[in-house]
């Protein structure tokens, strides 16, 4: 059976994507991805909504007519880049939700 | 990949007017006459369907667009994408054209494709 | 090609449910639902993180290693219900988040 909505590791390399040419630092870092099964009844540790309990129901009730909820990221963390903008200047920027904490169905 | 032409006026959140863009394949739900609106960027993208080059546009918000305007150099697909701010509607000037084919890897005298 | 991610309708029938012994009011409503493809680029209406704009750039250059990301929920509204308690009460009571207003690619 396909295992339940959890986070996994996705290490990102910047310099594999092409972005080294504006990218000083870091140049990898691990994001994690959420995957895995959103099926009844939905643990609390995932924080489903009740939308989410509620489809989750009616995909049991009549799976072809409905999907099944699907494991996203619930809470992301920020990380910073060093980096040089389009008017070369370089640039210490915060990006908001850069990394996975937790995953959850929705 | 991408060539992103930020040109230097800076996205349009930051004077709070939001930019009109033209829009085709997968507009808004709420979209009239093929437009959208953005805190960031208008796009225009050319990707290989099957052979067939196929033009999309559209409306990229400001989170990420330091991403998606610059695309991953090496995307499975072939496909260009170009992004401007400039002026309403400026993605209607924009003509990607799809990346050259990437030569078949020679490896031990036989070509893998 | 697989529409793109957007709202569903998604009719939902407390009776058929089996809730009507103890739900008064509604004994139906749309709830709407979330489905289709989350691909590059993701279009603001989508209003995709900084995370699901990279994973989508991963999954377009390595699709095995890397999912898209989902079609989601991003925002929500309540509907109140009309019921009867455990201790047999009639209640009248507001439940967040049960149906879809918007939906993003997470």
């Amino acid at each position: 059976a396909r295992l339940r909505c959890h986070r996994r590791r996705l290490h990102v390399n910047f310099k594999e994507m092409g972005w080294d040419d504006w990218i000083i630092a870091p140049l990898e870092y691990d994001a994690y991805h959420c995957d895995g099964a959103c099926d009844f009844p939905i643990r609390s540790h995932l924080e489903p909504t009740n939308h989410a309990i509620i489809q989750t129901l009616i995909n049991s009730m009549d799976p072809e007519s409905t999907p099944p909820t699907c494991c996203v990221p619930t809470r992301l963390s920020p990380i910073s880049i060093l980096y040089i903008d389009s008017a070369n200047n370089v640039v210490y920027k915060q990006y908001e939700d850069m990394v996975v904490e937790s995953c959850g169905c929705r | 990949s991408g060539k992103e032409t930020f040109g230097s006026t800076a996205p349009a959140s930051s004077s709070q007017r939001l930019l009109w863009c033209h829009c085709y394949h997968h507009c808004p739900e709420d979209s009239t006459n093929n437009t959208c609106r953005t805190d960031g960027y208008c796009f225009t993208m050319v990707e290989d369907e099957g052979g067939v080059p196929v033009q999309t546009a559209g409306c990229l918000g400001l989170v990420g667009s330091e991403f998606q305007c610059r695309d991953a150099g090496n995307s499975r697909q072939r496909r260009s994408l170009e992004c401007c701010t400039d002026e309403d509607y400026c993605n209607k000037n924009l003509h990607p054209t799809l990346p050259p084919l990437k030569p078949p890897l020679y490896v031990d005298g036989k070509i893998h494709h």
